[in-house]
């Protein structure tokens, strides 16, 4: 093999059998019958020294062409900056290579980091507690539903019409489990946001245990949130908000308008889009749902000599202690993504954030108009909204996502990958990091040639 | 003074990111979103300078035991040395910056890495396909269960409610049936710490669905009888779930899929050395015997025989849906790509031998100080039990572990499996050296030895962390769950 | 345990870089190297596993004080905060790949990024040209003043064999001289600190080749009769030569060439934020007026104006020749220029500002309690005297600053400038909050109080390092200068 | 400003003038005649952004595609591999952001390093001691020369003709400040090694201080370097090696055949090419001229309670605090490189080192002969050779150089550089890098158009 990172000299594995009084390291496998060893070396590729590793990958590498286009993609993931603090310190090899914080006497770097996450999420969200991070958004609000169906007592899930396509389908696949009711709320064809009627009469039934709404929503519009929050209030039915942590340096805190549960996916706040992952979930809740979350939590505590300590808290929810009846079934989250989050933050500050929301929102509207100046091009919702905005051609055999990528520009997703009716609409997704020069050009790309 | 939280250094106007003006007309952002929109308080981020964070993150970071500064034998959880190519490769910027939704026709290189992962993970397991979507064992273990489940439908037996686990499984197996609405029946281990083979058969009816179990199982033991399990479970109409957080003894020796398992998970982040990260990210593909594959989530990476290019296919009418966003945690595969190519055939069989090697040499060598509740030769791990100690000088394992502490050792998994008291499960892995070993060795000798001479010094351990021994019945008791500013509390 | 050196981790046979196998015809290096020529033993490098190296190395570092730990005010050194953008940039394939031989129409880039840089450094220093060729503060002294040795020589002034440096020099400097093969001429301070006028002009003369200074000088203050010097000296015929090693005073605010001096040194790793390494790398560029120009050495890079191309001349006939292989510390010139565009005008400027703010912030609150030996406005340092405190409770200065690591905090530079007795030189730099010098400040009072009432507590400190102090008169005595293998020492 | 890294915040420094008892900063300043302040904002181009930073150093390092062809130059610095923990491990902050270790208490990780640098430099060249390292290999030479002059009390110092071209600039720049004589011995045209008749001449006058040696040397031939250093050390002169550090896993150490000091450079050590630095320069020497050493030296001690540490040492030979009698007037070296260097060496062990150098010795001559087969070119010198050769083409209107680049591959420097009679004779390197298929390649570009 070309690699084996393991220590061991002939001498050292000779000295060790010795010890075991044993020949060879056959017989430390005598448990296991004969019939069910392989007895043949595995069937893979030949084993790879590092410079021939390196090349290799560099090779895959560079053929993802992908990677290097100007990015207009949206739809969950986005191409924005990452400060050059959080690759480097979340990269710090105790960080990277520590495991969940069991012992917290030698896992207080990676404690009181989580504990500042919980402390900012909390924050941005306008809730009371989040935990220590779920997988994804996705994940997150199938969980958030979960959650809210035991603390309400009621079965069916209602979800915005709204919500990331994916996130549903991760919904519907976690609520099949528990046989759990899905109800979709329609989205309005004009506003591109949630059908407020069809929304009373889905609540109306009086079985809801929750409402789930993504804000800014999957099209990127604007849900009006605080009124379908208190329509869904009043119908006794809780409130999950599933929000783009930037939008949230600009909108409203859904803790403030009343959302129950604040999910959401980090990967805007400072994290590699890496081909959809990892990235990770926030989950924040108020105070007195703590004991039904799901997932980690970091507490403070004191020592011995009274020091403030901070350790993992409240595990009776968890699956080691609990078992069949915890929360959820979680272990390992995403605790490193979680933490560049929070170096992420930390370097951006309120008024980072609030500029970054700012930079997303005008640059998004500078190109929307522009582009519905352009003949034959629409913006097919009315709806306010932030950064992303869903974009229709209505030019014969013109293909709008085939000449932004001929002049190196990538938009989308197609909305037909999900709603077929909606073939060949597009979503442009505009962050800080696009230029103007970047936008005219992609204007450019979809001008009438003369 | 230990480091305080990163508000300590906030004041207010301090700091911040700045980024470029807008290069574009701006108007009013009241003009763009309804009022009620509009956030009325700013969070209360930290306001701090970039040398303060930098400062404050290494130091944390010091504060941390990890694989890179020492032995971390933290049984179930394979601390194994993470490679610095993996990370290297990972961050490649035609990896990182990928969006998910960019044309199959310009990810070939990141389709084909996923490609070859799955057949690699496959052959490993004796598997015929499966998904890189789940990002940790646990959510593998509940796809695997929707997967079983979507089986039994498909096949008209929507009505076994039942899943079969043994006493010793990690705690994620019956939640994970639990969450996939399954009844969780728990099976005895036997004397030899195998499942029991009565209890079982008491147990396997019309409305089992499956038997999850881990082999070698947590007590770092190969189940012998695996065989006649699976027979069992196979002729009441169940399905075996692997649970592969001890696959690292068997890489190359024995394939989950031989022993009869029709669904196996891996640990991505255990087995195939990327790094834990803390907590995560993780990863835990699935992998499914050829009956299981159309229920496999969208969208699995295929490959054009004609063209030979690659592509997701998300056209699987019987899939289970979808068990997250996008694809997986892709970073993470590479790693694990990368780990699995570095290695070859040879090298993942030498792991495993090495693995079992390093355990069972510690083992031999703690035997007659701590109780070993099952005398065999054990695999990757083992579990020993400080009862004997207890009953004598009143030092309990946790005392124990804190005690490690001090030596700059991590302590193994304590208190479990439930079914060994005063367990302590111990994971040495591969990449440690004999030396390594012998010290750790040495020191479990020693607390050993303290435990009867000087019990408060381990009682009272550890020494010299950053913190002492922490109060975690008080944080639980009265939570304090996030900061809040002075005055606020 | 601190830990050992990584030799302790070797064993025969373990770990090693391996390599592909070769891919081209081998033919044994016997038929390709004459036999004397070929090694007969190898070198005893360690053999250890990349668990064991990554480890090793890991907790060497966390062995470290560095301004990414903690407040570092090293007289003189200008320890500020290194921004972590510019590892970014510096790491980025287009530079760290490219070979120094590439061609200059693939490098352009590259050879931009110097001409801008070179621009920037001599409209800061009121210079009309520079050389990027200097590896470090030193290596640009050398530099310079083999530049003023060619400047005389070619005009006819070659007898001109001294140079002059007040003594409050930088040891540096009359190294430098030396080494340059000039004969060294010290001048006294006058008792506000600066150059004494009348011991100045009674060393004027003919065979005066240059002045050498640091302005603000060692002792943190700005030589209010630096004109006159000026005047002085290129009345003799002498050039002014400024050390830059402490502008990080004066950036925007005032200029070495509008003082008068001829030729100027900056220390990009002091006043340019490029990180120290330890000891290493940082880069010495070197400016001249106009007159000295000519003599710079080869390469310079040079902007084609009709075509707008960038190039490396090196048809520089009057050049004091090469001062190392190719065109200097490159990447460090990328992290120093990233600094510079980071900042831009307004930006320098209030680093000095802050600068000097923060120097006098702390001067004035230790005043009273450590002697202050010039009682003025300081520039970006200022020089403090334990004498007082030696004189009443016998600690000294290095006490004092062995005392400091107790608390995190690494010592000022010591026993420098060698005019002030007992001398603790402080340059906080503009980089450190408030609340950071806050805490010296009361650190500082804490230890003069200590030295009062619990002597012994600070004159065997440090108590809290990885090492207690060291003994460096037995490692002078019996210089022990490497590992040997045990029964080899 | 669009950056400051300055953490005061202006309450923070109206607090600080207070303290002062000052308005402005401005008073700060008083010191500086007014006449001498600037009063003018400085002449620069406009603060950037981190985005903007970021996105003007991509743009400028894209303006190098010599970074990305395929590289066989050679001359110095060549495109070694280095293994993945060399930059994650010298990247860390409290090794690249700490200085000189001044106070070894708190500097033991940079201390121990170096240590281990002197033993690995002192192994490899077969020497005592080592130094804690120079700026480069040209620099380190012309101090080696210094060194010999003051230990051999002679004037003259002699430097063989294969010796790089830059390195006996630097040295002539040198030496000139101190107006030692410097003479070069030729290279015998055809072996392409110094011609040996020629030294003895030169030796012959009894005044020589020092011969320096470049092994293997600039034209990449082996130098008889043991048979030059019997006829140095015959003439009571000292023997100085040059070394290229990678070729010490295969050649004999010199301090085995005679060389008194032995440096070099390291950039072959782990190290990026980078334009051309930061490498770094080792220096070596028998034991007793460890007080004539240039440069910091690590030694080790004990503390007060016994525990072994290690300092700075043998300082008394620094400029810091013999001033104008120091032995060099270097202060900052080049750490960070020789401790990158340091992880690199033990990272490759004994048999990576000699494998390395043997992929390099392979690969080379199965390059030289293929070249050699082509119509019209030869290798112009006959020496036995390492990892780097000469080639001439004769063919007319052919530019090789040329040829190769159109082709992708960077081949050079051209000699004529530094020898105008030699112009169009090229140097070839080759690392363990460069694939048979690159070489083939190569020699594509250059064989004859059918």
């Amino acid at each position: 093999m070309a690699i084996d990172y393991i220590p061991h000299t002939d001498e050292d594995r000779e000295a060790m059998l010795a010890a075991l009084g044993i020949a060879s390291v056959d017989e430390l496998f005598r448990d296991i019958p004969p019939e069910l060893r392989l007895g043949r070396p595995l069937d893979l590729p030949p084993a790879l020294t590092e410079p021939e590793l390196v090349a290799h990958l560099e090779a895959l590498a560079a053929a993802n062409p992908g990677a290097t286009k100007v990015c207009f993609l949206g739809g969950g993931v986005y191409d924005h900056f990452i400060p050059s603090v959080v690759p480097y310190l979340a990269g710090r090899g105790e960080f990277a290579t520590a495991y969940t914080p069991y012992q917290p006497e030698v896992s207080q770097g990676t404690l009181r980091a989580i504990f500042e996450f919980q402390t900012m999420i909390a924050e941005l969200t306008g809730l009371d507690v989040a935990n220590a991070s779920m997988y994804d958004g996705a994940t997150a609000l199938a969980e958030a539903a979960f959650m809210a169906v035991n603390i309400a007592r009621r079965e069916r899930i209602v979800v915005l019409g709204g919500v990331h396509p994916e996130a549903r389908q991760v919904l519907q696949t976690y609520a099949a489990g528990q046989a759990l009711p899905v109800t979709v709320v329609p989205v309005d064809p004009e506003q591109g946001t949630t059908d407020l009627a069809a929304l009373d009469r889905v609540l109306a039934a009086g079985d809801v245990a929750c409402v789930l709404i993504q804000q800014p929503n999957f099209y990127g519009c604007l849900e009006p949130a605080p009124e379908i929050a208190r329509r869904a209030k009043g119908a006794g039915a809780m409130v999950v908000v599933s929000a783009d942590p930037v939008s949230l340096g600009l909108l409203e805190a859904p803790g403030r308008y009343g959302a129950d549960i604040v999910v959401g996916d980090g990967q805007s706040l400072g994290l590699p889009m890496a081909y959809g992952g990892p990235h990770f979930g926030f989950f924040a809740c108020r105070a007195e749902y703590v004991r039904r979350l799901p997932g980690r939590i970091v507490g403070r505590t004191v020592d011995r000599r009274g020091r403030e300590g901070y350790v993992l808290t409240l595990q009776t929810r968890e699956q080691h202690i609990r078992r069949d009846r915890a929360t959820s079934n979680i272990c390992t989250n995403h605790s490193l993504m979680a933490l560049a989050a929070t170096i992420h933050l930390a370097a951006l500050g309120p008024r980072g954030l609030r500029q970054l929301a700012e930079l997303c929102l005008h640059k998004a509207h500078y190109l929307a108009e522009r582009i519905e100046a352009l003949p034959g091009f629409r913006r097919v919702f009315r709806a306010p909204f932030f950064k992303e905005f869903v974009v229709a051609c209505q030019r014969p055999g013109f293909d709008p996502a085939a000449a932004a990528l001929d002049a190196g520009y990538l938009v989308g997703p197609d909305l037909g990958r999900w709603e077929p009716a909606r073939r060949g609409q597009l979503l442009v997704a505009v962050t800080e990091r696009r230029t103007r020069a970047e936008m005219d050009g992609l204007v450019a790309a979809w001008g009438v040639r003369a | 003074e230990p480091e305080p939280l990163i508000f300590a250094y906030s004041r207010p106007g301090r700091g911040g990111m700045r980024w470029p003006a807008p290069d574009v007309p701006v108007r009013p952002v009241e003009e763009r979103v309804p009022a009620e929109l509009l956030r009325r308080d700013p969070p209360r981020l930290p306001e701090v300078a970039e040398v303060d964070l930098v400062r404050h993150y290494t130091r944390l970071s010091q504060m941390n035991h990890a694989v890179d500064t020492g032995f971390y034998p933290l049984g179930s959880c394979t601390m194994k040395y993470n490679p610095k190519v993996a990370e290297r490769v990972a961050a490649l910027p035609g990896f990182a910056d990928l969006h998910p939704y960019v044309p199959d026709e310009l990810a070939q290189g990141a389709l084909r890495l996923m490609y070859e992962l799955e057949r690699a993970l496959c052959e490993i397991g004796g598997m015929a396909r499966a998904t890189l979507q789940p990002a940790a064992g646990a959510h593998g273990e509940l796809t695997g269960i929707l997967l079983i489940r979507a089986y039994h439908r498909a096949r008209g037996q929507g009505h076994r409610h039942k899943v079969i686990v043994p006493d010793s499984a990690h705690g994620t197996n019956p939640a994970t049936a639990a969450m996939a609405g399954y009844q969780v029946v728990e099976v005895p281990s036997d004397a030899r710490g195998g499942v029991d083979l009565r209890a079982l058969e008491a147990v396997l009816d019309d409305d089992v669905a499956a038997l999850m179990l881990t082999n070698p199982n947590t007590l770092g033991l190969f189940d012998e009888n695996i065989h006649r399990i699976a027979e069992l479970v196979h002729e009441a109409g169940g399905l075996l779930y692997y649970d592969g957080a001890n696959a690292n003894a068997i890489l190359g020796i024995s394939r989950p899929g031989d022993m009869g398992f029709d669904v196996v998970h891996f640990n991505l982040h255990k087995t195939f050395a990327t790094p834990h990260g803390g907590g995560g990210p993780g990863s835990g593909p699935v992998g499914v015997k050829e009956e299981l594959v159309p229920f496999l989530p969208a969208p699995l990476v295929e490959r054009d025989p004609a063209t030979g290019r690659f592509y997701l296919d998300h056209d699987r009418p019987q899939a289970i849906g979808r068990m997250r966003s996008f694809y997986g945690n892709f970073a993470v595969l590479v790693r694990a790509y990368a780990y699995i190519r570095a290695l070859g055939a040879e090298g993942l069989r030498r792991v495993s031998e090495d693995a079992v090697l390093n355990a069972n040499y510690v083992m031999r060598q703690l035997a007659g100080l701590y109780r070993l509740p099952y005398d065999r030769t054990c695999m990757h791990e083992f579990v020993l039990s400080a009862s004997n100690l207890r009953e004598r000088t009143g030092i309990r394992a946790l005392d124990v572990a804190k005690r490690l502490l001090d030596f700059g050792i991590h302590p193994p998994t304590i208190y479990f499996p439930l079914i060994v008291e005063e367990a302590l499960m111990i994971e040495p892995t591969e990449t440690e050296s004999k030396e390594t070993l012998d010290r750790f060795v040495a020191v479990m000798r020693r607390i050993a030895r303290e435990a009867e001479e000087e019990p408060e010094v381990v009682r009272q351990a550890p020494h010299t962390t950053p913190v002492g021994r922490l109060d975690e019945a008080l944080a639980a008791r009265r939570p304090v769950l996030r900061w809040r500013p002075e005055g606020e509390d």
